[in-house]
């Protein structure tokens, strides 16, 4: 495989692995602070419907993103009234939130466009155009490292690059600042947060709502940058993997990045045959690149990769009295 | 002391839930301009006006049987079976072979191998994620989420691969022979010279689906090892102190919970579609997850809840005939109903222990 | 079928011919739009005891619950499209998708720089498997040594509406130096068209004429008169004749689009080439393999 | 002295659900005094001072604090009011390091780094000052409980509290410990801190406070100044009668070995070696008492013996091998030799709490020949069989259909204690079997275990309160960092031995 089909793969990973980092880091402030959230596939479904749908009626791509973290954070409330406030099943509120989110978008999409549950196409400024990096064009001839800004590091959507800047924002956040230690602390042993003098519920709601806004804008950027428009479903189960990312990642923002390349990278390699057959020398089967992310997410929940012991806290709702 | 009595536990909080359900759905189907009154009419009629309409609520309710039971025996161990789909799947398939390899001489043999098979691949499935779960304590939602996705490839991969007949378009079997068919209910009950519709696809298994029911009730509350079951679910550290071994209930309660929510296949593939298509589980699997909040894990609620459930499903499916309302709107019903049932239930459950607390107390008062 | 109503593509273009059949006369129909297998048989009942007539089903899938239901409803006229179904009160229809594919499969090689095009059908099934054959012989004829790249987006319906994953395979391809690519993938085929036009590629719709999407970026459109069929049965309504019918170019069934949305993309020497191949397939001096008649396809391997 | 009291509480109410923990309880604390609060387990001593401390909220009453009335919301509001608490069961954060758990909610700053420094100094001070020293940068869960609860006094200094409330505070210290807490608390006082101290143990009280409260039932049943009472007044107070707080009981009949214990290991799943080669037996007919702080190797030792924790070495009952690691390693098995348990935690292990009286009375024993009919349960047998218990232990209320979480603390045990006795063992096994139950009851259960060693059966007794290992005991036995420290006789030895012993230390060493 030569380097340009390499770099063109490692693209292809990044634009898959994107909405995968995003969507595990908010599962990681959500987890971290107690709060499980297999909601996360649906909370990005609903953000793709509305960023489309808004940006599709507005003209504006950025305005999209707001509606959509909007629409995320609408269903994070939801989850938070369930887990936090009347502390219900984390998991089957997050069930309920995935169905909600199928359903809804396609109803509303239904009623409002009339086109069979999708939003129209978008053009133009509806959707967020691929940035070109300076001297990229410029350097784009020197050999290897020129071929390698300019495909793989160059030329991506905003958002892309957003993701990329929440990976070490999010390790400041968690391991630099008092909402930090606090975050953490109230995911291990809430009890002691709350006699510490901070308010538990204030805590968990801020990290569901941090799990909403980053959601949205995964949502946006499949509906909105990745493709030029909301198809019901579209979020295929990335939500899913982004939570065996997490999980994969033991709850760590830099082994989120490196959990999301990775299964990136088995999605991408899944659509280029070609190249495995190169590489292997024979035709793999396409299911079987379709399910080997599930696979492998599988045996590292084994334990087979090392144990991940999640968040003490992590599930219980934070009961005073009985 | 208990705080309510028992009858507002199991009937009056899922009454209100539910109505609240209905209430928000009424509303997303005004905001979306079509009139709730008329499209609660349609779903009754068509779900409950004819006996062609109780044929499929039947039907769907006989699928979501299997499943919500499979999703009750799990969580009386605590653990939540999230893969009932995967399963169900795989039990199709399990009746897909019997039906399509084995020579049967008649349909009762037929259902009895049909149901072993489909129990059994069902049983399997659950089977690894049991197995981690016991052992090296994976989390067995995730896995089981997991196991969903990879059935399904598997499924395809036969469909379109070895199972499919020469030249067939679709991803599916062949019909399966004529010995496999199973009497529908119009055949039954015309046994008994009761008219029934003879389109409708409620066939026989319902009846299995009543036994499956009753055996569950019998194990769960009446032997040694729904004793257990529940025990394990109720406190680990208790069972263990008992001589309760965590990885035999885990495995155990697991493996029937598999099977039961395989044996759904022999209404869905051998009932109704007598030959093994893609997507054949069409989410009952997560359906089940409802009807087991709902049912209160308890088999006869279960029974009831899937009734409701098969109405929900054919009354949606006669909306999007006849109205311009998609058939999407069920699913967000369906999400309500299990927003409100399982994760908002102290949202009504606490404002009536508070009042039926205060009720005791102004009675002792008065005492 | 599966994938939606308004896929750009095969079900919105059986839908317009509905539509255009209710404009003109007035007339009314019911359609429904199915998520679920289970649900084909009792649509169809549901419709028939309604006293819809006739009722048009447009794709493969409904050849069984159809085989089940022709027979309770002897009064009742169906059209299957993509299927033979074989009752009395059943009309087939067939399309030679093969043929159209022929053509436009040409016209990619002819405009194709780089030689190499592309092909990304949507769920794989032996009716796009056709598509592709068909494809691949006209490349292959316009220009021995094109090279065709051919890509199934997945095997469950879900392919045919996943522009996701259609837009990467079209880089893909890209990558793969196919600089026109064909799509018969339904929903996904959106996301093929809008990507090819991203990344100055040309692209190949299909079913409907969808040049007007990306107006001088669509190369052609391979035409399916899934609409005329829809139209036809409708404007018979009771009395329509029941039977095997077979659409191909000779009948106006398929072929390919020309508008001002491409015509600016096609060469006078193109034209000409395409119009001759056509004529030829017509009267028989170019034989169009079809795969579906032996699951082989001479042009192309799967 | 006409100075405002530092505490002073007003009617305070507190229900949880059914239960009413506090009933309109009023109580002064005056500045620079320690004041003790003893009463049974839930009497509602930790629930009043929660209150206190914002950690609930009460439903009734009113707080000043120096003579200003204050609001108290939540716990943010009483570290603003000068209050630090140090709870029965510590919160801190395991995986958090000292420094984190003390600065946690206490930061400077939206950044971390300059509250941690400044808080490393001032921990430094502290230890200076009053001897506290802990290793700042080392995890909790790397530390022992006397570490721990260190700690927990640290946040309540750091955050500049001159209010310290302590719940039960040397329950997990070895006597050694407990004095040294003593002396940080005298000097405290010397500084014109006021100190509100839980304890169960009236020795205590009578050595270090000023003044004390008794709780009965959630109430406040009385205030005394130290100096003008004594144990036994204050005990009568606890439970509202005379109170024989030793146990009648005659010498013992001793037959053969039951149990046998040799070079006995238990390492834990996460690899610490809990039991260090322990040997012992206990004879038919004798009590064999085990002292020792907990978490010094008793737990696992029960465990073993009870069956769910596995370990290597020997152990005979009757003369029989036990299974330790293998298929019989379980409870039935255990039970099928003739062991029978009561463990130290009854809601737990010893009971379902979700679970009736009658399923609760054949968990463990389901199997039974005489609880099945075919193949399902025989739920009527196992009804009558609850009923006939519960009369005889005189469990109230006498109800086979209530589940074991709405029965109080004392009745819960007496289940437990029906099930198992009433299998007439040739071994019980016994932990902490008065935790949680108050005197009252705490008489009848000693009777019923002096009763059964009477018939000949071998009990091991395992219990964290000296008093009751002396008063029951045939011979004692000391635990100490998963090692047997040595045996005593009771009558040959006294509390302030058996303390160094659990402390790890002989006597020789002490002098
Ligand atoms: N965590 C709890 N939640 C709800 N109710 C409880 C809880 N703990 C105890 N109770 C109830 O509070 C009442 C008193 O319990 P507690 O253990 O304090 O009894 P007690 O005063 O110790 O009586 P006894 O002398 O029998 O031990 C009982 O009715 C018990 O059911
Ligand atoms: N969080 C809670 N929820 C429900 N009931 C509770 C809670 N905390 C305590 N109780 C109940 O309130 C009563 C008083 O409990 P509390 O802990 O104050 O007693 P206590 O005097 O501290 O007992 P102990 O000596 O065991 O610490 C008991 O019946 C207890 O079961
Ligand atoms: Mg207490
Ligand atoms: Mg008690």
């Amino acid at each position: 495989m030569d380097l340009l089909t390499l770099l063109q793969v490692l693209d292809s990973t990044m634009r898959l692995a994107t909405p995968l980092l995003l969507a595990c880091l908010a599962g990681l402030f959500s987890e971290r602070a107690g709060i499980f959230d297999i909601g996360l596939e649906g909370k990005m479904l609903a953000a793709a419907f509305l960023s489309a749908a808004i940006a599709y009626t507005s003209g504006s791509a950025w305005l999209g993103l707001l509606a959509g973290i909007g629409a995320s954070l609408v269903l994070s409330g939801i989850h938070g009234l369930a887990s936090i406030t009347f502390r219900g099943n984390q998991l089957i509120s997050g069930v309920a939130v995935n169905f909600l989110a199928a359903g809804l978008t396609v109803v509303v999409a239904q009623s409002w466009f009339g086109q069979g549950g999708r939003t129209p196409q978008l053009q133009g400024a509806a959707r967020f155009d691929p940035i070109t990096l300076p001297f990229a064009d410029a350097i784009r001839d020197v050999p290897v490292i020129g071929p390698i800004y300019y495909e793989l590091i160059s030329g991506h959507t905003a958002l892309v690059y957003i993701a990329l800047l929440m990976v070490p924002l999010s390790w400041w956040v968690l391991y630099a600042t008092r909402f930090g230690l606090r975050l953490r602390a109230v995911g291990e042993n809430p009890a002691a947060v709350d006699t510490a003098g901070v308010s538990v519920i204030g805590l968990r709601y801020a990290a569901v709502a941090i799990c909403g806004v980053l959601c949205g804008i995964a949502g946006a950027y499949l509906a909105t940058a990745l493709q030029a428009g909301f198809v019901k479903d579209m979020s295929a189960g990335r939500g899913y993997i982004a939570l065996a990312a997490l999980i994969f990642a033991k709850w760590r923002p830099w082994y989120a990045l490196y959990a999301c390349l990775l299964f990136g990278f088995l999605q991408a390699l899944a659509l280029r045959p070609d190249v495995i057959e190169g590489a292997l020398g024979f035709k793999v089967n396409v299911q079987l690149l379709d399910v080997l992310p599930y696979i492998l997410t599988v045996i590292i929940l084994a334990g087979f990769v090392g144990k991940a012991i999640p968040p003490r806290a992590g599930g219980e709702p934070y009961v005073k009295e009985r | 002391m208990d705080v309510m009595p028992k009858w507002a536990d199991v009937v009056l909080i899922p009454l209100i839930s539910l109505l609240l359900a209905a209430i928000l759905s009424a509303l997303v189907i005004l905001a979306i301009g079509e009139s709730p009154m008329n499209a609660l009419k349609i779903m009754v009629d068509g779900a409950l006006g004819s006996t062609y309409g109780w044929g499929y609520t039947l039907y769907y309710a006989t699928n979501f049987i299997f499943t919500g039971l499979a999703v009750s025996i799990a969580f009386h161990a605590r653990m939540f079976n999230i893969g009932g789909e995967g399963q169900a799947m795989i039990g199709g398939l399990g009746v897909a072979l019997v039906c399509m390899y084995v020579p049967w001489p008649h349909w009762s043999l037929a259902l009895l191998g049909g149901t072993v098979a489909a129990a059994l691949f069902g049983a399997a499935w659950a089977a690894i994620p049991a197995f981690l779960q016991a052992k090296r304590g994976s989390h067995i939602v995730i896995t089981t989420i997991m196991f969903n996705f990879i059935a399904a490839a598997l499924l395809n991969y036969l469909l379109i691969g070895a199972l499919k007949p020469q030249g067939s378009m679709e991803p599916a079997t062949g019909k399966f022979p004529e010995a496999t068919h199973l009497p529908n209910l119009h055949d039954v009950l015309g046994f008994f010279g009761i008219e029934f519709s003879k389109a409708a696809p409620a066939n026989i298994t319902f009846f299995v689906a009543i036994l499956a029911c009753v055996a569950v009730w019998a194990l769960i509350w009446r032997t040694k090892l729904g004793y257990e079951i529940r025990a394990f679910g109720h406190s680990e550290s208790a069972a263990k102190y008992a001589g309760i071994s965590p990885t035999k209930i885990i495995m155990v309660s697991m493996l029937i919970s598999g099977g039961l929510a395989g044996m759904m296949a022999i209404n869905n593939v051998q009932g109704e579609a007598e030959r093994l298509v893609l997507n054949a589980v069409e989410g009952a699997g997560f359906i089940g997850i409802a009807v087991a909040l709902m049912g209160r894990s308890h088999p006869f609620g279960v029974f009831l809840a899937a009734i409701l459930f098969g109405f929900l499903y054919q009354g949606g499916a006669e909306l999007a005939l006849w109205t311009k309302i998609p058939r999407e709107m069920i699913v967000v019903i369906q999400a309500l109903v299990i927003l409100f049932t399982g994760a908002l239930d102290n949202m009504v459950r606490m404002p009536l222990e508070r009042a039926f607390l205060a009720a005791k107390r102004r009675n002792k008062g008065a005492a | 079928d599966l994938g939606g109503k308004f896929d750009k593509s095969f079900n919105e273009s059986a839908f317009t011919g509905a539509q255009r059949w209710a404009d003109e006369t007035g007339g009314s129909f019911d359609e429904v739009e199915l998520q679920s297998d289970a649900q084909r048989e009792q649509a169809l009942r549901r419709f028939a005891e309604n006293g819809n007539n006739p009722i048009v089903m447009a794709g493969f899938a409904f050849a069984t619950a159809l085989e089940e239901v022709a027979g309770d409803y002897p009064d009742t006229k169906f059209t299957i499209i993509d299927m033979v179904v074989d009752a009395p009160n059943v009309r087939s229809v067939v399309f030679s998708e093969e043929q159209g594919s022929y053509l436009v499969g040409m016209a990619a090689a002819l405009s194709s720089k780089t030689g190499t095009v592309g092909f990304i059908g949507g769920m794989d099934i032996p009716l796009i498997r056709n598509f592709a054959c068909g494809y691949a012989q006209g490349a292959k004829a316009a220009n021995a040594d094109v090279t065709v790249i051919s890509n199934m987006t997945g095997t469950t319906p879900a392919a045919w509406n996943d522009p996701v994953k259609g837009s990467e395979l079209t880089l893909a391809q890209k990558s793969q130096g196919a600089d026109v690519v064909y799509a018969a993938a339904g929903g996904t085929g959106v996301g093929v068209l809008q990507t090819a036009a991203d990344n100055e590629m040309l692209s190949i719709g299909v079913d409907s004429n969808q040049n007007y999407l990306h107006p001088g970026k669509v190369l052609t459109s391979m035409m399916k008169r899934v609409d005329n069929a829809v139209y036809d049965a409708f404007t018979a309504g009771a009395d329509l004749e029941t039977g095997f019918n077979v659409m191909g170019l000779a009948n106006g069934g398929v072929g390919y689009a020309m508008d001002d949305n491409n015509a600016a993309l096609f060469t006078p020497e193109m034209t000409a080439a395409i119009e001759a191949a056509q004529a030829s397939i017509i009267d028989g001096s170019i034989e169009v393999h079809n795969y579906n008649s032996d699951e082989t396809c001479p042009a192309l391997d799967f | 002295m006409t100075q405002a009291p530092a505490i002073e509480l007003k009617g305070i109410s507190k229900a949880f659900g059914p239960v009413q923990a506090n009933k309109d309880i009023s109580i002064r604390v005056m500045p620079g005094t320690i004041h003790g609060i003893i009463g049974e387990n839930g009497a509602g001593k930790s629930t009043l001072m929660s209150i206190l401390y914002g950690f609930y909220k009460a439903d009734k009453g009113e707080i000043f604090i120096a003579g200003k009335k204050v609001q108290i919301p939540d716990s943010q509001a009483a570290i603003a009011a000068g209050i630090g608490m140090v709870f029965q069961h510590f919160k801190l954060v395991e995986n958090f390091t000292v420094l984190e758990n003390v600065v946690l909610g206490a930061e400077d700053s939206g950044l971390l780094r300059p509250s941690l420094a400044r808080a490393r100094r001032e921990l430094k001070a502290l230890a200076d000052e009053y001897g506290l020293n802990v290793e700042p940068d080392a995890l909790i869960e790397d530390i022992g409980v006397g570490m721990q609860q260190r700690v927990e006094i640290l946040k309540a200094l750091y955050r500049k509290a001159d209010i310290l409330i302590l719940d039960e505070p040397t329950g997990v210290l070895t006597p050694a410990e407990a004095d040294q807490l003593f002396r940080i608390l005298e000097r405290l006082k010397a500084e014109g801190k006021t100190i509100v101290l839980i304890t169960h143990k009236l020795r205590e009280i009578m050595d270090t406070t000023d003044t004390v409260s008794v709780m009965r039932r959630g109430e406040m049943t009385a205030t005394v100044k130290t100096s003008e009472t004594d144990p036994a007044h204050l005990a009568e107070l606890m439970v509202g009668r005379k109170v024989l707080l030793r146990v009648e009981k005659a010498p013992a009949k001793v037959g053969a070995t039951i149990l046998e214990v040799k070079d006995l290991n238990v390492t834990d799943n996460k690899g610490v070696h809990r039991l260090k080669g322990i040997n012992f037996h206990v004879k038919a007919g004798e009590i064999l008492g085990i002292a020792g702080v907990a978490g010094n190797g008793q737990s696992e030792l029960l465990e073993v013996l009870g069956g769910y924790e596995k370990g290597t070495g020997s152990i005979t009952v009757n003369g029989q091998a036990i299974d330790l690691t293998g298929a019989h390693s379980d409870g039935q098995s255990r039970r099928a030799r003739g062991i029978a348990h009561v463990p130290e935690d009854r809601q737990r292990e010893g009971l379902i709490m979700d679970y009736t009286a009658w399923e609760n009375t054949a968990f463990g024993y389901h199997h039974d020949a005489k609880y099945q009919r075919g193949i399902f349960m025989d739920n009527a047998a196992i009804k009558a069989d609850t009923v006939e218990k519960m009369e005889r232990f005189d469990v109230r209320p006498p109800d086979p259909k209530l589940a074991a979480k709405n029965f109080s603390g004392g009745n819960q045990q007496k289940i437990v204690l029906a099930r198992e006795i009433e299998r007439n063992p040739d071994l019980l096994l016994i932990g902490q079997p008065t935790r949680g139950v108050d005197i009252g009851a705490i008489e009848f259960i000693h009777q019923q275990i002096v009763a059964l060693r009477d018939q000949g059966k071998a009990i091991l007794l395992v219990s964290v309160e000296l008093e009751e290992i002396l008063s029951l005991s045939d011979r004692i036995a000391v635990m100490f960092d998963g090692k047997m420290m040595g045996e005593r006789l009771p009558s040959e030895t006294d509390e302030k031995e058996l303390g160094l012993m659990m402390a790890g230390m002989t006597k020789g060493e002490a002098a």
